[in-house]
């Protein structure tokens, strides 16, 4: 039996005051099995962890017990220490007799009791710790970016480097939603020039290689090693290598063909915003060619039915609004809103200068749009005053954001959950927003949520120092050493565990019909180990011979 | 260009945005600097217990970002220190660092809390917006990192000529020399973060929203400390007299016609507000004052929507007066409806949500590394380069260039990492 | 026109290149299940058999487990057999790419050890019963058995036998796989006359009956875990039970590994100080227990179990009386359709909210 | 041999003398058969003096082989104090046997047995096993063959437990109200000395035990006869094993059958459906599952020299195959052949552990 050594920390007035750590030295000493008991003041300090390696490298423990905190506080102290002293850290368990004894138990004898029953838990445990080593590979700093818009653009501008090969996929051709937008906010510069501007950046850099035309059928791989198949219109197949994968497609807007109260498409005249901003002609005429004298803009169309505020509408609107005015100075323009949401710090101005150029805003509760000879009404019932009627050349409405026409495809592709909007599930939506649970692959623009082009174009940012930060060139990525296994000879080929797993870590080996763990992908969760019927899936560090034995102890 | 660019970073400030950046930039291998005014990090966050759309803990999700940072040989965290000379251009900026004495050696220091109760000093509390006193030898709120107390010297016995020892007397682990010294140090650095964050606005100058601290008139950030189970009255919500209020008011956009922004953040967590409300207090009758509501993106409206359901009442408000001289309950509003007709109501509580400001020293800072501000006194950025100051290897994160949720400071955090390594790159 | 005939028509149009049935071992005391392609062989097997020694699904998944065969095979099996081979399917223990199911109305099969000792008496008694349904001394699962028929199975081609009689013979095409054989027979199609539907129905209440009395006498006897004690008192741990159950599929269960084979001894005799005494073998109420939570939702009722076992333990009961509960809860019936996937595989995040939300409710 | 006497009944002596060795703390525990509250009969270790009462030790049914049960609890290390151990001779050789193959280990076990006189079977109902009780206890005496018993104890001829520490002679005895207690080794005397009861000597052989023997060989060779194995061949085995459906319960319960995982349900043996069809293709038709005669043979290569003819398997055998009687015939000539006696010596290698040179000169091939 490889000899157990055994610390027990006072941690100040903490655990001594409450456990009667003589007692415990005095109960363990009669085990056999445990070669050497010693109680230290306070093992996180500096000279604690220099008493406890020497300890070690002098009575040569092979395994050792620690009873002190939790160990979220100080495992990967003590794991530290056990590392210096020459011993593989996982030979260690750590009791956590402060938290879960010292300071819920105030009874002593009580808590005493619990935490030598807690330790000689962990002794019986400590006995079957397998040695584990924490593997690293070497990873490949490339990224492929799968969408042309400029969110895309953006991103690709922010991730290329000397030693980093970029990818920049895109099904049609560069440019996305904003090619056929006239000006954009803040600023109301021209939308085509900033987009000429960073197509023209991305073409004449020379880490980035750009796939036009082009599709993705299928990636496969893991965080630091990803190998994804696109196919160009000849139908050649390409291979692309690469570290992380960027999901940058273009939202939508929201079309509100089911909402008859707004008559689009049944009514002549009545545009979405993007419609509008996409004729080409500079003077604004209705669709017979007619000047428009007055035109009115909807805010908040499709709001309910998408469940959410998709934050650029009332923006929009007035950018559409004052683009309209500087264009035909006669056009009277009234925008119909419920709630103005102007988010940014510059758009409190924005909106007052808007309405100095002499564009009215009208707050409204329900509208509604008839054809009546020739023109287009719009019957309004605001607070204050119901059922007013306008009657206006030409009806602008402003739509929401949608989710890509393709994110749930992408999502299944990609393994990472939809939100209940049809959007990407963010990792955590405060600490992780451009992450997924897929580790390596990061969402941002359209495929991210709603917002406008600062938005987006931050998004890109944001996945940018992801990939900076974590796929450093030649950097080794070191992996989870607690990771699970799966016994070739036990394994009934079922897929119990390849369906639970969140990190697709879990794969069927179809030629052997047996699951194999991809180590790289797994996090050690140990789902699958809980969920295979025949213990065929194991967990290091936590098996099932392992915690038995504990708790067979603790039962005694 | 020097040729060598130097790769340490200095992130000024220790919020959210400062602690996201340190650790991606930690992450990539990069030695960082981390400096903090106050004796705690965590900045703004680590005071509401709940934060919206999810109501997940902020603390609880800082937590573990803290303890990375406390751990992470790449970065060194300075508290108590300001930055107080910067000279040099990007690629090789000089600082140097004024860093303030603890008088307790974090090192030995456990956080026992055995020096509290002795010290017969009690002030307010600044964390906790002066709602609870606090020792002179104090930590911000139970839980602050680094775990360990500091003593505020102005107003400790010993600065009036006493010789008291008592605090140190009490330490078993004799972590308390009142030697320290103020100390300075100088580092160099290819690229500065600024992440000071923000301050709620001062609304004691508007005398419609009769804030004077003492009546039953609360600002944002004292109603979420009282609703914070560490903080003064370790979560329960009451008035000043201690009774459980029966009807709240919630202010929106307090002082947005006199400031001209939207602080964007306030029509969420005042939502948040009234669900607090309804979660503690049976059959409360909350009102909500609002002028415009802006909850965008994913999420808000349907939380939004839910806390309605609880049935708030809400009244869309062109202007209002709010005066603490109601008689029984003491708080009244009068205030002009959305059909600009005159009403009155008088209610147990009122919440004021005010205008987000930079934090107080910008203009000292932006003098120190020439950046220019935007009018509102936020640090100017370009519009499609949201992070790039008008200094080139100087970068703004978080509220201190515009008002913004948790998410999105979380993101330009990542943004100025990725620029700072990249702009640091040799 | 007998079913043998029906096989052969398929056999000459290529239907299929093989069959597998059970057919009578050259003793004559039992049955086996035989892959036949010549046509004498054929010619020997009994599609309907009086006993079940073996599921069918075990044989299909000894078959087909390690991929599909490439050849066309029509197997001929009861019913509750063929919806053990679905349920398995979605386990990916059976393959049923080739495979197609030409099912009976299943009036019951007899134990194999009562059959074994005088299969003369049961096979003629066994005549009479085809017939009309009507007998005793069945499995006692198969008198409690409600899916006797085509309905809630996954069967290809189905021979109407119950209430039809001489040598007429109804047969049923019920999926795609079944019209394409039988539309390569040019068979002329007359309408169905008798009054079929009536007699399932009638069989149904009756099994209906015998199941609510079963599960009624049962109830008390597992209140509790003496009562469990006393239920499972004469086994002897020798998991026939296990080995013998379709859905039963790990290659080594958790209680035959070394994980309870080979413990430390002081487990034993601290166990045995506890409670003054620990028979042995150990944890055989355990076994059992664990057996039902893990194969449950998914349990067939076909009585193998008990048909197998070795001191006449009434498991079959226990399981099918437990099974219907639980699959009632799960609305699950298994074997029913490939797609359903078994409830235990499946989690979504609000799945306990009914539950959760019954408990909130003052 | 040294031998003290009780006037008690077999069962109440047995209960005396273990109550005897614990009131002296020369023993911690107790394994024996015990009939539980529910009416069921299993081997149990025993701890607590009190429940000595309720055990049965010469109840004529084996639930499970002792020899396996004792394994199962000293696999990895001996019991660390000493526990009496109360079994039937082919209990304790199946022990031993599994002793040599590192599967139990005998130090601190006292180990007590009679001249055994059979078990009945437990394919028997429960009001059968009751009717032939009175009959088998009034034949005890007799060794006569009462209908009901295992087929292999019919035949047993090994029935006396040479190698138990205490032995208690049932067969041949006037069972009124006396039972005798042999100390048949060192560490029998070492337990029992101290006991304060009639002593004499007595040996186990007798006139009794002789004719027993004599009716039991017969009994063998009828058996032998009517199975006919010489002249089997392949039909004759398709019509003895035709009934198997594969449970794998013979292994399950078979003392010397020891592996965790058999061969025959590992993964190796799982077949590709080409294999399926090339066999299809050639003989027109297979049985699934395919391998049942496989199987049998298999396990009687392997256990064949060691089985003890404790008769388990057959009992278990859903489909009534007579496997005891075929294992028991083909093991005895196997270990004739082999001249090797299972469970007789724990020194004695197991023959297939070892391989001499004369091994391999022709073995003597029985000519007509």
């Amino acid at each position: 039996m490889s000899k157990i050594g055994l610390y027990l920390c006072k941690c100040g007035p903490n655990i001594a005051e409450v456990i009667d750590l003589d007692s415990i030295v005095q109960s363990i000493s009669q085990d056999k099995t445990v070669a050497g008991v010693q109680i230290h003041n306070l093992l996180c300090s500096e000279d604690g962890k220099k008493f406890l390696a020497e300890s070690i490298k002098k009575n040569e423990f092979e395994r050792i017990v620690i009873a002190a905190c939790s160990p979220k506080q100080h495992e990967a102290t003590f794991m530290q220490v056990l590392s210096s002293a020459g011993l593989n850290p996982y030979m260690m368990q750590l009791v956590n007799i402060r938290e879960q004894c010292a300071w819920v138990t105030p009874d002593k004898n009580a808590a005493t009791a619990k935490a030598l029953t807690c330790i000689r838990a962990a002794i019986n445990r400590v006995k079957y710790h397998a040695l584990l080593e924490k593997k690293e590979i070497e990873c490949d700093p490339g990224v492929i970016i799968i969408g042309g818009s400029i969110t895309g653009l953006e991103t690709a501008l922010r991730t290329a480097q000397h030693d980093r090969k970029v990818y920049l996929v895109e099904e049609t051709t560069l440019g996305g939603r904003i090619k056929n937008m006239r000006v954009l906010l803040p600023l109301m510069a021209s939308a085509r020039e900033i987009l000429q501007a960073k197509i023209d950046a991305v073409r004449n850099n020379k880490h980035i290689e750009i796939l036009e035309n082009c599709t993705i059928d299928d990636i496969l791989g893991f965080f630091g090693n990803f190998v994804a198949h696109v196919h160009a219109q000849d139908k050649k197949e390409h291979e692309l290598k690469a570290g992380a994968v960027v999901l940058a497609l273009d939202a939508q807007q929201f079309t509100p063909t089911g909402l008859s109260s707004f008559g689009y498409g049944q009514i002549e005249n009545v545009f979405t915003a993007a419609e509008f901003e996409a004729l080409s002609s500079d003077k604004v005429v209705t669709k017979s060619g007619k000047p428009a004298d007055s035109v009115a803009i909807i805010h908040c169309v499709g709001r309910k039915q998408l469940g959410y505020c998709s934050k650029i509408c009332c923006a929009n609107s007035m950018k559409i609004a004052r683009d309209i005015v500087s264009r035909s100075s006669g056009t009277k323009v009234i925008q119909f809103y419920k709630d103005l949401c102007l988010p940014d710090k510059s758009y409190d101005r924005f909106y007052e200068e808007t309405q100095s150029k002499g564009i009215q805003f009208i707050r409204y509760n329900e509208i509604e749009i008839e054809q009546k000879d020739g023109h287009v009404a719009v019957k309004v019932n605001s607070p204050g005053d119901e059922g007013i009627k306008i009657t206006v050349d030409m009806i602008i409405l402003s739509t929401g954001i949608t989710p890509p026409s393709r994110a749930a495809e992408f999502a299944r592709m990609f393994n990472v959950p939809i939100d209940e909007y049809g959007f990407l599930k963010q990792e955590h939506t405060i600490l992780e927003p451009v992450s997924t649970i897929t580790e390596g692959v990061f969402i941002c623009g359209g495929m991210y949520g709603p917002g406008d082009i600062t938005d987006s174009l931050a998004q890109a940012g944001a996945v940018a120092g992801k990939i900076l930060s974590s796929l450093v060139p030649g950097k080794l990525l070191e992996l989870e050493a607690k990771t699970s296994t799966v016994s070739e000879t036990m394994c009934m080929g079922c897929g119990a565990c390849v369906d639970i797993c969140a990190y697709g870590a879990v794969k069927l080996d179809q030629n052997k019909n047996i699951s194999v763990v991809n180590e790289v992908l797994c996090r050690g969760c140990g789902n699958c180990a809980s969920v295979c019927p025949s213990g065929a899936a194991g967990h290091r560090h936590f098996t099932t011979r392992q915690i038995a034995q504990e708790m067979i102890q603790i039962l005694k | 260009m020097t040729t060598e660019k130097n790769k340490k970073i200095l992130v000024i400030g220790a919020g959210l945005a400062g602690i996201e950046a340190s650790l991606l930039l930690a992450k990539a291998g990069r030695q960082v600097y981390l400096v903090e005014k106050e004796s705690y990090f965590g900045g703004a966050a680590i005071k509401s217990e709940e934060v919206t759309p999810n109501m997940e803990c902020a603390t609880c999700m800082l937590a573990p970002k803290q303890s990375d940072i406390l751990e992470n040989k790449n970065i060194k965290l300075l508290t108590l220190s300001e930055v107080i000379d910067v000279n040099g251009e990007a690629g090789d900026f000089t600082v140097r660092i004024k860093k303030r004495a603890r008088y307790v050696s974090i090192e030995n220091c456990i956080g026992c809390g055995a020096c509290f109760e002795p010290c017969p000093v009690s002030t307010p509390n600044e964390f906790e917006e002066e709602l609870s006193k606090r020792k002179a030898i104090y930590v911000a709120c139970a839980g602050a990192l680094p775990n360990a107390p500091v003593i505020d010297m102005e107003n400790c016995l010993r600065s009036k000529g006493e010789d008291c020892k008592l605090c140190k007397e009490a330490c078993m682990f004799d972590a308390i020399s009142y030697e320290d010294k103020d100390e300075e140090m100088t580092v160099n650095v290819g690229a500065v973060i600024i992440a000071t964050g923000y301050k709620l606005g001062d609304i004691g100058q508007f005398p419609q929203y009769g804030y004077d601290k003492k009546s039953n008139i609360y600002s944002a950030f004292e109603f979420e400390r009282l609703r914070a189970s560490n903080g003064p009255t370790s979560g329960t919500i009451q008035m000043r007299d201690g009774q459980k209020p029966k009807s709240i008011g919630l202010v929106h956009c307090v002082g947005r016609d006199e400031k001209k922004y939207c602080s964007q953040v306030c029509c969420m967590y005042l939502t948040k507000f009234a669900h607090y409300a309804f979660e503690q207090l049976e059959n409360i009758k909350v009102y909500q004052f609002y002028r415009e509501l802006t909850i965008p993106g994913k999420g808000s409206q349907k939380f939004s929507h839910e806390v309605k359901a609880k049935g708030v009442e809400m009244l869309r408000i062109k202007s209002l007066v709010i005066s603490p001289n109601g008689s029984d309950p003491p708080v009244k509003i009068e205030y002009q409806n959305e059909k600009s007709e005159k009403k009155a109501i008088d209610l147990d509580m009122v919440i004021l949500a005010p205008f987000i400001e930079p934090y107080p020293d910008t203009d000292r800072l932006a003098r120190l590394l020439q950046i220019e501000l935007d009018d509102f006194g936020f640090i100017k950025t370009a519009p499609y380069d949201s992070v790039a100051t008008s200094r080139p290897g100087i970068f703004a994160i978080g509220c201190i260039q515009s008002p913004m949720s948790m998410s999105d400071t979380t993101i330009q955090a990542h943004i100025a990492a990725g620029q700072a390594l990249a702009s640091t790159e040799g | 026109m007998t079913v043998r005939k029906l096989i052969h028509a398929f056999m000459e149009k290529k239907c299929f290149q093989a069959v597998l049935a059970p057919v009578r071992i050259p003793s004559g005391e039992s049955f086996a299940y035989e892959l036949m392609n010549d046509r004498t062989k054929i010619e020997q097997c009994e599609p309907l058999p009086p006993i079940m020694p073996i599921p069918g699904a075990r044989v299909l998944r000894d078959l087909t487990r390690k991929g599909e065969p490439d050849f066309k095979i029509l197997c001929i099996m009861h019913p509750c057999e063929i919806r053990a081979a679905v349920e398995l399917a979605k386990l990916r223990q059976v393959n049923l790419n080739n495979i197609t199911f030409m099912s009976f109305d299943c009036p019951g099969v007899f134990p194999t050890k009562d059959y074994i000792l005088e299969p003369k008496k049961y096979d003629t008694s066994y005549d009479e019963i085809l017939k009309t349904f009507e007998g005793e001394n069945f499995r006692v699962s198969c008198t409690t058995c409600i899916h006797f028929s085509d309905d809630g199975i996954m069967t290809d081609i189905h021979i109407a036998n119950l209430g039809i009689n001489g040598d007429k013979l109804l047969v049923q095409a019920l999926s795609k796989k079944g019209e394409e054989c039988l539309g390569a027979l040019d068979l002329s199609l007359d309408q169905e006359t008798s009054n079929r539907q009536e007699k399932i129905n009638t069989v149904r209440k009756k099994r209906e009956a015998n199941r609510e009395k079963l599960f009624s006498e049962i109830r008390p006897q597992v209140k509790g875990m003496d009562n469990l004690d006393s239920y499972f008192a004469d086994c002897i741990n020798c998991h026939n039970c296990m080995r013998v159950c379709p859905i039963c599929y790990c290659r080594q269960c958790f209680f035959d590994s070394s994980d309870t084979k080979r413990v430390e001894t002081d487990n034993y005799v601290s166990r045995a100080r506890k409670k003054g005494g620990i028979a042995f073998p150990t944890d055989t109420l355990l076994f059992h227990l664990g057996r039902m939570s893990h194969m449950n939702l998914s349990c067939i009722g076909c009585g193998a179990c008990e048909d197998a076992c070795a001191r006449d333990v009434p498991v079959a009961q226990i399981f099918n009386f437990m099974a219907d509960q639980l699959q009632k809860m799960f609305e699950y019936l298994p074997g029913r359709n490939i797609e359903e996937k078994i409830p235990v595989l499946t989690y979504t995040e609000d799945e306990l909210h009914e539950y959760e939300d019954a408990k909130e409710k003052p | 041999m040294k031998t003290i006497k009780i006037q008690k009944s077999p069962d109440r002596a047995i209960q005396d003398v273990l109550r005897y060795l614990f009131e002296n703390d020369k023993i911690d525990g107790v394994f024996s058969l015990i009939k539980k509250g529910n009416g069921s009969h299993v081997y149990s270790l025993i701890t607590k003096k009190e429940l000595l009462s309720e055990i049965i030790p010469t109840f004529p049914l084996m639930p499970a082989n002792a020899g396996k049960m004792v394994s199962q609890l000293t696999v990895l290390e001996a019991v660390k104090k000493p526990i009496a151990v109360v079994l039937r001779p082919c209990e304790l050789r199946a022990l031993y046997e599994l002793v040599k193959v590192e599967q139990a280990k005998l130090d601190n076990l006292l180990f007590i047995s009679f001249t055994c006189s059979g078990v009945l079977s437990l394919k028997l109902k429960k009001d059968e096993l009751d009717q032939k009780i009175q009959a088998y206890w009034n034949n005890i005496g007799t060794g006569e063959l009462i209908k009901g018993l295992r087929e292999t104890c019919t035949m047993c001829t090994e029935f006396i437990p040479y190698n138990a520490d205490i032995i208690i002679p049932l067969i041949g005895q006037s069972l009124s109200q006396e039972t005798s207690f042999i100390m048949n080794t060192e560490k029998g005397e070492k337990y029992l000395s101290g006991m304060s009861s009639e002593q004499s000597e007595e040996n186990i052989e007798s006139d009794e035990i002789e004719a027993v023997r004599k009716k039991r060989t017969e009994q063998k060779k009828t058996v032998f006869s009517n199975l006919k194995l010489k002249d089997l061949g392949w039909d004759g085995m398709i019509n003895v094993f035709g009934r198997c459906i594969n449970c794998y319960a013979c292994t399950s319960v078979c003392p010397v059958c020891y592996c965790v995982l058999c061969y025959i349900r590992s993964e190796e043996k799982d077949k590709l459906p080409l294999s399926w069809q090339k066999r299809l293709n050639k003989n027109g038709s297979l049985r699934i599952p395919d391998d049942t005669i496989m199987y049998h043979l298999v396990r009687l290569l392997h256990v064949g020299v060691m089985c003890v003819g404790c008769g388990m398997c057959s009992d278990v055998c859903p489909t009534d195959i007579p496997i005891a009687s075929i294992f028991t015939t083909v093991g005895e000539h196997m270990q004739e052949t082999l001249e090797y006696k299972p469970g007789k010596d724990l020194e004695e290698p197991m023959p297939l552990a070892v391989v001499n040179p004369e091994d391999f000169e022709a073995a003597p091939i029985e000519t007509e």
